[in-house]
């Protein structure tokens, strides 16, 4: 840290070398290593990039150490396009004595979260249209309570209903770097299970987390925000419909 | 799901007329369509090959046991017999011609896509409950090491404070000792009405020093209670309300009421 | 872990083959890796005895990966007689970030730089009759950490109190070339910062910062030196006073 060199002398450094061989490369790549080991979050490149000396070469060293740490215990990987340690994948068995006892979805449940992640987004509506059942208000307040998924916007469409997207931490937790790594997303697209449903007329990939909202959604209503979880409360679904799901 | 259960006693019953044992336990189910999707996969074909003319028939079947066993359905199940007895019946009818309606193969087909559909989210559901998943499979980092914001004060003051303080201390100190010397004053209005409580029953000459000896009991009150005393026997004398004499220098002073004006007067 | 063998047999590997090239000795060794990694405290070598397959050599795992991890940003360290992943030690500037924060002394303190300032030398029971009420501990080692007051020496009477004084950094902080242009009494009431009433009941010292101490003034001893932010501690001032300063 106390070699700050000038953007200028860098450039030289950069243009001139590669950057395996420059002299703080290594010193470089411990601190982006010991950042990732330290953060309770996953890191973006950019966020390494502005804690490692001026004209480190972050790609590198990620590559780098995604590589070294690969076949060890403990992986590097990319999550919702951030990087973090975790262990591997083939020793889940072993250290699943260490699992604090989760709360395990219900069937309805992770059936909900599959078709906001795939169709995202996607209105309760839909939801109920393909599951061809009532949603009740508690399975989406569940999904809402775990994190993974969030109210996006309100659709374009008479009622306004509330569209339902993922969030990053959707993408952490099933440890996936972009909502285009979802399993089997490629065959239910060639199927035509997902796209055009929701966005009937719209031309627009799906599934999608962006931020940014569609054509055809609105943003939320300041009332959204503040009532949050009981947000479903007043749209007209019949929660007391005795075939809605759990 | 649920595996479906048989209701095995009424099975037997049903086996006897004759009919196909596929009693299953409605509460296992997640609204018709699960029911629809449970009973094409009992048909262990190819969901592109379901004969949704066997299915309807089968749902059927289903819902007319469920009645016979008075076993309440939701009302959506019933919407969806009506339906596929409707389907059916324009499945087993020639094809009229065409017409605005859909055809009954279109309305089958559709039927058919929304079982694809749901079976084939229902497979994505699975997929993605079998990933590895943060603290199930997988784990962070059991004990991060978060930034620990290191905050170091930077005391800022300025020679005003300071002089500003220092004199503030002092002053309260010296104001301090000064109001303790307030007490040990007898105050003019003090003097005066003792002079005018004595004055009320005053016959004849008295000394001052005499009668002002119990306001003197601390000797450090000595100087106020004679300064102010005579002060207000001087006010008193220029009322009219008391007499003074003196007989000679630093000799007492003697007092009486009245407004008898002998020749010594002066202190 | 599929590889259970009988203990019996796995006697026989352990006198025969060397630990690293055992077949399974990589397989524990990303087992151990990764439990250290996962676990949220430190682990004992029989903690990860009990975890690894069955004849693993915990010591030489162990001894792998601490001189593995001794060149990384993250080292494996032994604490209390367990192991951890620690950042490396050189790096724990990563793990801080330096906020400063602007702060104001308090009146109490402010008042005592003050009279420190004027009397200097002086000892805290000095202080305390000028202000008339006790001085906390804090009030001292909240001037001692701006600098701008050090300990000079020890009163020689009975119960050799420290003596206080100005520093260096006093003077530049408040704009002063000496000491001695500190205001006197007259410019004090000149300036209207002690009114003329009082003013007559006031003396106000010339007060000294000279590095030399005073006839009255022993050096500190050796201690005072030493434990320099709790000297204060022991020294007889009833800190409970409820007359203290705040």
């Amino acid at each position: 840290m106390e070699k700050r060199v000038s953007s200028a002398a860098v450039k030289l450094v950069v243009d001139d070398v590669p950057p395996e061989t420059r002299p703080d490369h290594g010193e470089a790549r411990r601190i982006a290593e010991a950042l990732l080991f330290a953060s309770p979050e996953p890191l973006s490149a950019n966020d390494l990039r502005s804690r490692l000396p001026e004209g480190a070469d972050v790609e590198a060293i990620l590559d780098e150490l995604m590589a070294d740490y690969g076949p060890r215990g403990v992986n590097l990987v990319r999550v919702s396009g951030r990087y973090t340690f975790r262990t591997a994948g083939d020793l889940a068995f072993l250290l699943a004595r260490d699992v604090v006892e989760q709360r395990k979805l219900s069937r309805a449940a992770m059936e909900t979260l599959a078709i906001i992640t795939y169709h995202q987004p996607v209105t309760r509506a839909e939801i109920e249209e393909i599951r061809g059942v009532a949603t009740s208000k508690g399975t989406l307040d569940t999904l809402l309570e775990t994190g993974w998924i969030r109210l996006r916007g309100r659709r374009k469409v008479p009622g306004r209903p509330v569209t339902y997207g993922t969030t990053p931490d959707f993408l952490n937790h099933f440890g996936l770097d972009l909502i285009e790594d979802l399993p089997g997303l490629e065959e239910l697209k060639g199927a035509g299970f997902i796209e055009g449903r929701a966005a009937a007329g719209l031309s627009v990939p799906v599934p999608s987390d962006a931020d940014a909202l569609r054509e055809d959604e609105d943003p939320l209503d300041a009332e959204d925000l503040l009532a949050l979880p009981n947000l479903e409360m007043d749209e007209p679904t019949d929660d007391s419909d005795p075939a809605a799901d759990e | 799901m649920a595996e479906p259960l048989p209701f095995e006693d009424v099975a037997l019953a049903e086996r006897a007329d004759g009919e196909p044992a596929l009693l299953v336990d409605v509460d296992g189910f997640e609204g018709p369509l699960d029911l629809l999707l449970e009973l094409a996969r009992r048909q262990k074909v190819d969901l592109h090959k379901i004969s949704i003319l066997a299915l309807a028939e089968q749902y059927l079947t289903f819902v007319e046991a469920a009645r016979r066993l008075r076993l309440e359905l939701a009302a959506d199940y019933l919407v969806m017999a009506a339906w596929l007895a409707y389907l059916k019946s324009r499945l087993l009818l020639p094809e009229p011609p065409k017409g605005e309606e859909p055809s009954a193969s279109d309305l089958a087909a559709a039927l058919a896509l929304r079982l694809k559909r749901l079976e084939a989210i229902r497979e994505a559901a699975k997929r993605l409950g079998e990933r590895a998943q943060l603290g199930r499979d997988v784990f962070a980092r059991g004990a991060p090491e978060p930034v620990q914001i290191r905050r170091e004060a930077q005391y800022g003051a300025t020679l005003y404070d300071l002089l500003s303080a220092y004199a503030r201390q002092r002053q309260k100190h010296f104001n301090s000792r000064v109001t303790l010397h307030k007490r040990q004053v007898w105050s003019l209005a003090e003097a005066r009405d003792a002079l005018e409580r004595l004055v009320g029953h005053l016959e004849d000459w008295v000394a001052l020093d005499g009668y002002l000896m119990q306001y003197m009991v601390e000797p450090a009150m000595r100087p106020t209670v004679l300064a102010s005393a005579l002060s207000a026997t001087l006010e008193m004398v220029r009322e009219g309300h008391l007499s003074v004499r003196q007989d000679s220098p630093f000799a007492p002073l003697w007092v009486r009421s009245g407004s008898e004006r002998p020749a010594p007067a002066e202190a």
